[in-house]
């Protein structure tokens, strides 16, 4: 049965125009920038709820533009779409809420939340792509949104980083590009089928199709900071938090993993991408960027370069999901997509709050900021824990369906791969928290502001404890229903088991 | 009245108006500004009236003085001609309105009846279908151009018009001796005519040297494209802009429509159009690398022309086995790159204006201030960058389709890296723009209507990309492309 | 310099070689179109063939080509000109040459014009002569009055491409095509149209060697 | 109806104190760490059994009380009540929430039914527990608390590996049903190995028992009370719950596990030889018991009957193992500071943890080293072959000036000529 | 060989002559001087090879062609002329900025 067919473009549209708007609103317009703002949230936030529901009554979401003969642009919204639209609407009001406390009184707003509709409005594009190259479009506008968000400072430092951001995505987008119109001209079509469109190609392209392959991945995988792609995102760091809130939690590293599951699952299918052979070697290449990234992160004494070596870390999770070619491994990748997400993004807001509030940058500035900031050091202890995969924080959830997905395909060695990052995220992660809790706070913090009775702005606090609460929530009740888990075991019965 | 409307020889009017309008605005020249607009207004006007008639009755033909080839001398208008006629037609508007602020009255008299006459002299060369008027027409626009590329004055300008001058002229005189060898071997000049009589031999090859080497020249492909940079980057902004717009292109139709109707059919295998698709990949990287080393921003936008020129030779060596594909990217990326440089080069004149030089380093305390003027800039540029979902990423797919069914890798290495050094070039100046630096020197105020015109034109390019199946079914009228799309 | 000479030297040997060779390889005998203008010479209005493919067969040509003229001189007016030229009094050889010579080149020029529509002549070989004259008249000094730079002098400058314009459009509206002469006109228009012509290339190839801009009255 | 508030109490006595542990809650009320065990203790003065599922917790999981981890229950009432008392004397506002937490964790863990809620609430536990650990914190505190918690994340990966193993080889996790199942299954041996590291880990069995006696020489009454009762007790019973032991004769392992557990013994009467400082003494207790109680599990893995001849007083057994060590725990904490000072194994512990900290020093610089090393080497590198590239760029300076015209237009003759020759 | 292909041969002849001439001189002035001998050249292959008739009349087509193209290449020279001499007056060479270095 088909629905509404403009939905989907109404769901992009609900962050596009305000963003265009706010474009164009004068420097003082603060007021009615942070009404577009809210309402834009708000409105897609129940579009997608709409949708979801709609989805769920079987209801089919499609919106085709022609591109060129043969190559259309396609919305719709599938299970796999509505995961990560879901997540970055209900992210995005977070963090626009976040973004409007953090950058109160701060220069060219209006820029930067512009671009940040912007970004948005591509990653929930990227989320609703129906074919290949309408997630190329959104990916390459997603790369052109951010770029300004990066360099948002305007100091040289951040210049540099938005330099290596560009040369990276840029260099993968060229991959991607030359991946996709490979790929089309084999196949003829670039829909997302689940379990594939690549069956009908005859044998004698099948090394051309394990390039192809490779090619699509490095593309992603440059957002996705998949080693050796990584480089770009412990510099961009410099923008501020609820860019790299954004950035690291949602937008850009999710959109990399999010292309890498819809080349294995839509694109190539999993059957027939382990026939191709290539998910083995894709699964030791996430099985290393998880190990590097947390050694990396060991060593980083920036608070910010930690979670972004930690992130690198942690979105392998995901592709490591897709690769180990099995269903319930599946899950765990695809549900990490939805809990990194909402952990990561506490995380960084917690960063942001600490460096907005007393000026901290640095773990070794972090002695007792637990008595200075429960709440918000409270947020991030939740935020770590899931990280390391303790109980009952939603990164359990994702662990224990990958380690039991890697069993299940008869891959052991992941769970040593899980273990070893388990460790290392341990390793970074408590000696913050033991820090933060224990030690003695410093007599005086490094740039201390001043909010009253409150341990800081409202504005900046409500955000990580709802993302929080939410991470908890994704665990403790991971299988009650509409949960994170639930939709991704459905598409992974939709990717295994129709026929 | 409709159908009175649609009797109305469109194809003539646009000749004739910009040629009434410049010769009105060398009489009047106080109310030049107003006749000026008037005028191209009155030329899109007309491209609409004509493509409306291509559209309802097919191709247009008018055997001027009705005695018909190869005697007289054909007016022919098919979708490509259409599709040219209408890039200069939505150029020149934004260009006019454009310039309708930036000259000051003494150089508004000098500007606009030498646009008008370039307007006429481009619309002509679009609708003839006579080797020997194509040549006038050549003319027309080169000695147009190269007026326009002066008026400035000053040492840089008259030197890059001087060698512009005479390129052009060494171009259009190598042509000039290829239409009396075309002529004198097959008795017409008439393109339809002469596609029907020609035969392969030294005749022929001589021809095919002298015009191909003497459009090339004029369109300026590596490494023949000495001229442009200086030219285009001394000009004043509004004539950069139709200068890489339309000038360059204008030369380049005349090579594909003789390529399409003459030469391409007959010449042997795999060996000029592999040269030009040579010349073409070497371009693409040249200007680039060149692009990217340039410390001014009109320079920067000189040699991504040369780039992107290159582009449209790509589809040479490729169109031998893809046909009509190939000749569709190249149109494509023609018309968009058209829209895309002449934002571009407004884009610079408003920051040149604003800031009083384009040096690229020192861009920052400019750029922040004039938003749009940046939007422009990097809106263009993601056509540029053939970036999804502008017109340049539409050509660059098919080129990129095709090169890929073809195993052509060498052209795909080329495409991919001319792609990233674009962006490389292009982020080079928008880098530019987040950068916090204080307005230290005086600024002068940038009109509104000069920042929309890049703007709009830069958006046009962008929304090319939505824009494929209607404008590439239009181009296929007449079956422009049906003589070599494929070869026997 | 030098060492360059001797690289391009094989270079133009190698372009010449080519193009004799295809100048030779051209059929010995041909018509060209010889044949159809003959045909077509009772209707084109004039009997000169030359002239009939210049005014009536290729017309559209023409003008443009007057165009072009016009636009050279604007383009050299819109350099500013040069103004290299000495103001020195010529000599009184000179003086009287030109006195005597003006006249009679505007003579040649009429004669050239009327023959020009049955025999070698026509408007480009008299407005010619008449450039000869104003060069002539430039060069001892005689400079138009300046209540004649402004209007008039454009008006006539204007006239040549400006007829020809018209003319199109008259055709036009008369016989729905581009430069169709009614036959029974044809001479009579054509003749109008060389008469213009004549002025303007006179007068702009004059121009055009002054060089510079005249002064208008209004404008400094 | 009745059954069913029954079943509630169950998910309340676990949640109360978790909600408690919310500082803007339980810095309201009076009495807050007894008023945490209240439903505890109405618990064990009802009679009965019950269970409880929650099929939307985690992956599903439950709570039930029945006559086995009564006991246990009773045990850790009796502790926490004490320590309630204990903490209710000290101030130090910010350990509460730890105290409640591990409190929560502790209770959970009883009361869990399956493997997942005990792992859960163990975390809950562990983690707690480091914080009440170290909240009276100096160096030496802290290097124990580090200790701790390096162990108890080795311990919670070493379960969650058993755990995946576990839920691989079966649907329900129920702990009646693991010991069957998991007897049967082909990585058995796996599996018990990796319960027996985690929770040696976790309890401190020798010879992993470092953390254990680090933590006895330096802490307060409240912990000291708390180390007895609670992680190793918690240990043990997690032992007891998750081995499938008694179901199958697993010779050789079971032999194994009995001569550790011996060793562990003949360790701790050894240590006594030697000077050793009377606040130690709960710490060797400890290990030494916990070493008993290790070799009577490998008498049950490699002999079953013996096993089941016992198994009924195992429960009652940890009960009163933990209740004693708690109990001597908080004397010797009581006991007058002079006595504490235990200079030999003090300086030894130090040694060791300077020895585990300098290694891992060095292995980071030497990481940092390779690591920059490298990268500056690459920087070098790029940077010649971009100057390389400047050069063969310069023969045509920007803006077309360099090459001459002559070139040029030669050029351009060449090109006409290619053309030409390539159509022929 | 007639006439015609004698004058047409010239004709190519001084096309080519202009090339090199437009190679090797660097003063401007001798640069358009060049272009119009070219354009002299290309005249002269038109108007010979109208000759090939065989009637009394040649082909009177190039002619006209030949009569525009004058008028063209006065147009050109009369606008490059006029930019040489202010290139001169600006810089004080009449020569191009790049080829003073040769």
């Amino acid at each position: 049965m088909n629905g509404n067919t403009w939905l989907p473009l109404l769901v992009i549209a609900s962050s596009l125009l305000p963003g265009l708007i706010i474009f164009g609103l004068a420097e003082n317009r603060v007021r009615l920038r942070i009404a577009l703002n809210l309402v834009g949230a708000i409105v897609k936030l129940v579009l997608v709820g709409w949708m979801l529901w709609g989805t769920s009554q079987g209801l089919h979401y499609e919106m085709r533009l022609v591109l060129l003969p043969g190559l259309e642009l396609v919305l719709r919204a599938g299970p796999l779409s509505l995961l990560f639209v879901s997540l970055s609407a209900v992210l995005w009001l977070v963090t626009t809420v976040y973004a409007i406390g953090y950058l109160e009184g701060s220069p060219y707003r209006s820029r930067f939340f512009g671009f940040f509709s912007l970004c948005v409005t591509a990653t929930v594009g990227v989320a609703l792509a129906g074919n290949l190259i309408t997630f190329l479009v959104f990916y390459e506008l997603l790369t052109l949104a951010t770029y300004p968000l990066v360099v948002h400072r305007g100091t040289e430092a951040a210049r540099r980083a938005g330099q290596t951001y560009l040369i990276y995505t840029v260099l993968g987008g060229a991959l991607l590009l030359l991946g996709t119109v490979w790929l089309y001209t084999l196949t003829g079509t670039l829909e997302f089928t689940p379990q594939g469109f690549l069956s009908e190609v005859g044998e004698e392209h099948h090394f051309a199709l394990i390039i192809i392959f490779v090619l699509l991945i490095a593309g992603f995988g440059v957002k996705a900071a998949l080693v050796p792609l990584h480089g770009w995102l412990p510099q961009a760091m410099v923008a501020p938090a609820p860019v790299s809130a954004l950035l690291h939690a949602v937008a850009v590293v999710k959109a990399g993993a999010f292309g890498i599951v819809r080349v294995v699952y839509d694109v190539f299918g999993m059957e027939f991408a382990s026939g191709l052979g290539v998910t083995g070697p894709l699964a030791w290449l996430a099985a290393i960027t998880i190990i590097y990234g947390s050694m990396r992160a060991l060593f980083q004494d920036d608070l910010k370069r930690r979670l972004a070596y930690s992130t690198v870390s942690q979105v392998s999770y995901i592709i490591l999901g897709v690769a180990i070619a099995g269903p319930i491994a599946a899950i765990g990748g695809v549900v990490h997509l939805v809990h990194q997400g909402l952990m990561k993004i506490t995380l960084f807001f917690c960063a942001g709050n600490l460096a907005e509030t007393l000026g901290i940058h640095k773990v070794s500035e972090m002695n007792g900021v637990g008595r200075r900031m429960p709440w918000t050091m409270a947020a991030f202890t939740v935020g770590a824990f899931g990280m390391i995969g303790a109980p009952p924080v939603a990164g359990f959830i994702s662990k224990w369906y990958l380690g039991l997905g890697a069993l299940e395909a008869g891959q052991g060695w992941v769970i040593i791969v899980l273990a070893g990052s388990s460790l290392l995220n341990a390793a970074y992660f408590l000696p913050i928290l033991h820090r933060a809790w224990f030690r003695e706070p410093p007599d005086a913090w490094p740039e201390e502001h001043d909010f009253g009775r409150k341990e800081t702005a409202l504005m900046l606090l409500l955000p990580p404890v709802v993302t929080a609460l939410m991470a908890l929530a994704a665990g403790l009740l991971a299988s009650a229903p509409f949960s994170p888990l639930e939709w991704a075991k459905l598409i992974a019965v939709r990717e295994f088991y129709q026929p | 009245m409709g159908a009175e409307v649609s009797d109305i020889p469109w194809g003539l009017v646009l000749i004739l108006l910009p040629l009434m309008g410049g010769m009105a605005c060398f009489l009047w020249p106080r109310v030049t500004t107003m006749l000026g607009l008037v005028t191209v207004f009155g030329v899109a006007l007309s491209v609409a009236g004509l493509g409306w008639q291509i559209l309802e009755n097919g191709v247009y033909r008018h055997a001027v003085g009705g005695w018909g080839a190869p005697l007289g001398i054909d007016l022919y208008a098919d979708g490509l001609s259409l599709l040219m006629l209408t890039a200069t037609a939505l150029v020149g508007l934004g260009v006019s309105v454009y310039s309708a602020a930036y000259f000051r009255r003494e150089d508004a008299t000098r500007f606009w009846p030498l646009w008008l006459f370039l307007l006429a002299g481009l619309n002509a060369l679009f609708l003839s279908a006579d080797i020997f008027n194509l040549y006038v027409t050549l003319e027309l626009m080169g000695l147009a151009a190269v007026a326009l590329a002066a008026l400035t004055g000053g040492k840089d300008a008259l030197g890059g018009a001087m060698r512009y001058l005479l390129a052009a002229l060494l171009g259009s005189l190598a042509y000039l001796l290829g239409v009396a060898l075309l002529y004198h071997g097959f008795g017409t000049v008439d393109i339809t005519l002469l596609g029907q009589r020609v035969e392969s031999g030294p005749v022929l090859w001589a021809a095919l040297g002298l015009m191909g080497a003497g459009l090339l020249l004029k369109t300026a492909v590596f490494p023949l494209h000495f001229w442009l940079p200086p030219a285009h980057a001394s000009a004043p902004a509004p004539v950069s802009a139709l200068l890489s717009a339309l000038v360059v292109k204008a030369s380049f139709y005349i090579l594909l429509r003789l390529w399409l109707s003459i030469f391409g059919p007959l010449v042997g295998e795999e060996g000029v159009d592999t040269l030009l698709g040579l010349l073409g990949a070497t371009a693409v990287l040249w200007g680039s690398v060149q692009a990217l080393r340039q410390t001014r921003l009109k320079l920067l936008i000189a040699y991504s022309t040369v780039a992107q020129i290159g582009y449209l030779f790509l589809a040479f060596p490729l169109a031998a086995a893809a046909g009509v594909t190939a000749w569709h990217a190249v149109i494509y990326l023609a018309f968009s790159h058209a829209l895309a440089k002449a934002a571009m080069f407004l884009v610079a004149g408003n920051l040149l204006r604003f800031g009083g030089h384009d040096r690229i380093a020192d861009l920052d305390r400019v750029v922040q201030r004039l938003p749009l003027t940046t939007g422009a800039f990097a809106l263009a540029g993601v056509s540029i960058m053939g970036l999804p979902p502008s017109g340049g990423f539409i050509g660059k797919w098919l080129l990129l389709e095709m090169a890929l069914a073809q195993g052509r890798w060498d052209l795909v290495v080329v495409m991919i890296l001319g792609g990233l050094l674009a962006a490389g070039y292009i982020f080079k100046v928008l880098g530019r723009a987040f950068t916090q630096a204080e307005v230290t020197h005086k600024s002068r105020a940038v009109p509104a209507c000069m920042e929309w015109a890049a703007l709009l034109l830069a958006i046009g390019a962008v929304l090319l990309g939505f824009l494929a199946v209607p404008v590439l079914s239009v181009v296929g009228i007449g079956d422009p492309f049906g003589v070599s799309g494929v070869r026997p | 310099m030098d060492r360059n000479r001797w690289l391009v030297l094989p270079l133009i040997l190698a372009l010449a070689v080519g193009l004799g060779y295809a100048v030779l390889s051209l059929p010995e005998r041909t018509d060209g179109l010889q044949k159809m203008v003959a045909d077509k010479m009772e209707v084109s209005g004039v009997s000169n063939p030359v002239t009939a493919v210049l005014l009536n067969f290729r017309g559209y040509d023409t003008l443009l080509e007057m165009v072009v003229l016009l636009l050279a001189l604007l383009g050299v007016w819109s350099l500013g000109g040069a103004a290299l030229h000495r103001e020195a009094a010529p000599g009184p050889v000179l003086d009287t040459l030109a006195r005597l010579l003006v006249p009679v080149l505007i003579l040649v020029a009429a004669y050239l014009l009327w023959v020009g529509a049955h025999a070698p002549g026509g408007a480009f070989q008299a407005g010619s002569v008449l450039g000869a004259a104003g060069v002539l008249l430039l060069l001892v000094g005689w400079r138009l009055r300046p209540g004649l730079t402004a209007w008039p002098l454009r008006l006539i400058l204007v006239a040549g491409p400006g007829a020809f314009v018209i003319m199109a459009i008259f055709t036009l509206l008369i016989e729905r095509q581009l430069l169709e002469y009614p036959p029974a006109q044809a001479g009579a228009l054509i003749l109008l149209l060389e008469t213009a012509a004549t002025l303007s290339i006179g007068v702009t190839l004059a121009a055009l060697f002054l060089g510079e801009r005249p002064q208008d009255k209004g404008s400094k | 109806m009745n059954v069913d508030i029954y079943a509630m109490l169950l998910l309340i006595v676990v949640a109360w104190p978790l909600l408690l542990a919310i500082p803007a809650l339980h810095s309201r009320l009076p009495w807050p760490h007894h008023l945490a065990i209240m439903p505890a203790v109405v618990l064990m003065i009802l009679p009965g059994e019950a269970s409880l599922e929650l099929p939307w917790l985690f992956f599903g999981t439950g709570f039930a009380i029945d006559g086995d981890n009564q006991w246990i229950l009773g045990m850790s009432v009796a502790i926490w009540l004490m320590a309630a008392t204990i903490a209710k004397n000290i101030k130090h506002d910010f350990a509460t929430p730890f105290f409640l937490l591990t409190l929560a964790g502790n209770l959970g863990v009883i009361l869990a039914a399956d493997l997942v809620g005990f792992f859960v609430f163990s975390a809950f536990m562990g983690y707690g527990f480091y914080g009440l650990l170290i909240y009276k914190g100096d160096a030496e505190v802290w290097r124990a608390g580090r200790l701790y918690l390096i162990f108890l994340v080795l311990a919670d990966l070493a379960l969650f590996e058993a755990l995946l193993l576990a839920a691989f080889t079966m649907q329900n996790l129920r702990f009646e049903e693991v010991r069957h199942v998991m007897a049967e299954g082909s990585s058995s041996q796996f599996y018990i190995w990796m319960v027996l590291i985690g929770f040696a880990f976790k309890t401190g069995i020798w010879p992993v028992h470092l953390w254990l006696s680090a933590a006895f020489r330096s802490v307060s009454q409240l912990t000291m009370l708390l180390l007895g009762g609670v992680p190793v007790t918690m240990g043990l019973f997690g032992v007891v719950r998750w081995l499938p032991i008694g179901e199958h004769v697993y010779y050789v392992l079971g032999t194994a596990i009995q001569m550790l557990g011996v060793v562990a013994m003949l360790y701790v009467v050894l240590r006594l030889l030697m000077p050793s400082p009377v606040k130690l003494l709960p710490a060797w207790a400890s290990t030494a018991v916990s070493g008993l109680f290790i070799a009577a599990l490998g008498t049950g893995l490699s002999h079953p009957v013996v096993w089941h001849q016992y198994e009924h007083l195992i429960y009652p057994f940890i009960a009163i193992l933990g209740i004693f060590l708690a109990v001597f725990g908080f004397a010797i904490g009581r006991l007058p500071e002079t006595r504490r000072s235990p200079a030999l194994v003090a300086s030894r512990a130090e040694a060791f943890n300077l020895w585990v900290e300098r290694w891992i020093g060095t292995v980071r610089s030497w990481a940092k080293d390779r690591l920059l090393g490298f990268q500056s080497h690459q920087r070098a590198s790029q940077r010649q072959v971009v100057k390389q590239y400047q050069r063969i760029l310069n023969w045509q300076k920007p803006g077309g000036v360099g090459v001459g015209w002559s070139t040029r237009i030669s050029l351009f003759v060449l090109l006409g000529l290619a053309l030409a020759w390539l159509a022929g | 060989m007639s006439a015609a292909f004698l004058y047409a041969l010239v004709g190519m002849g001084l096309f080519s002559l202009g090339v090199y001439a437009l190679i090797v001189h660097a003063h401007l002035l001798r640069k358009i001087l060049a272009i119009n001998v070219m354009g002299s050249g290309i005249f002269l292959v038109l108007v010979a090879l109208a000759r090939r008739t065989g009637e009394a009349q040649p082909d009177a087509v190039p002619h006209a062609m030949v009569i525009t193209g004058i008028v063209v290449a006065i147009s050109a020279t009369a606008l490059a002329l006029t930019l040489m001499l202010k290139l001169a007056a600006e810089t004080g060479c009449a020569e191009l900025p790049d080829e003073k270095r040769e």
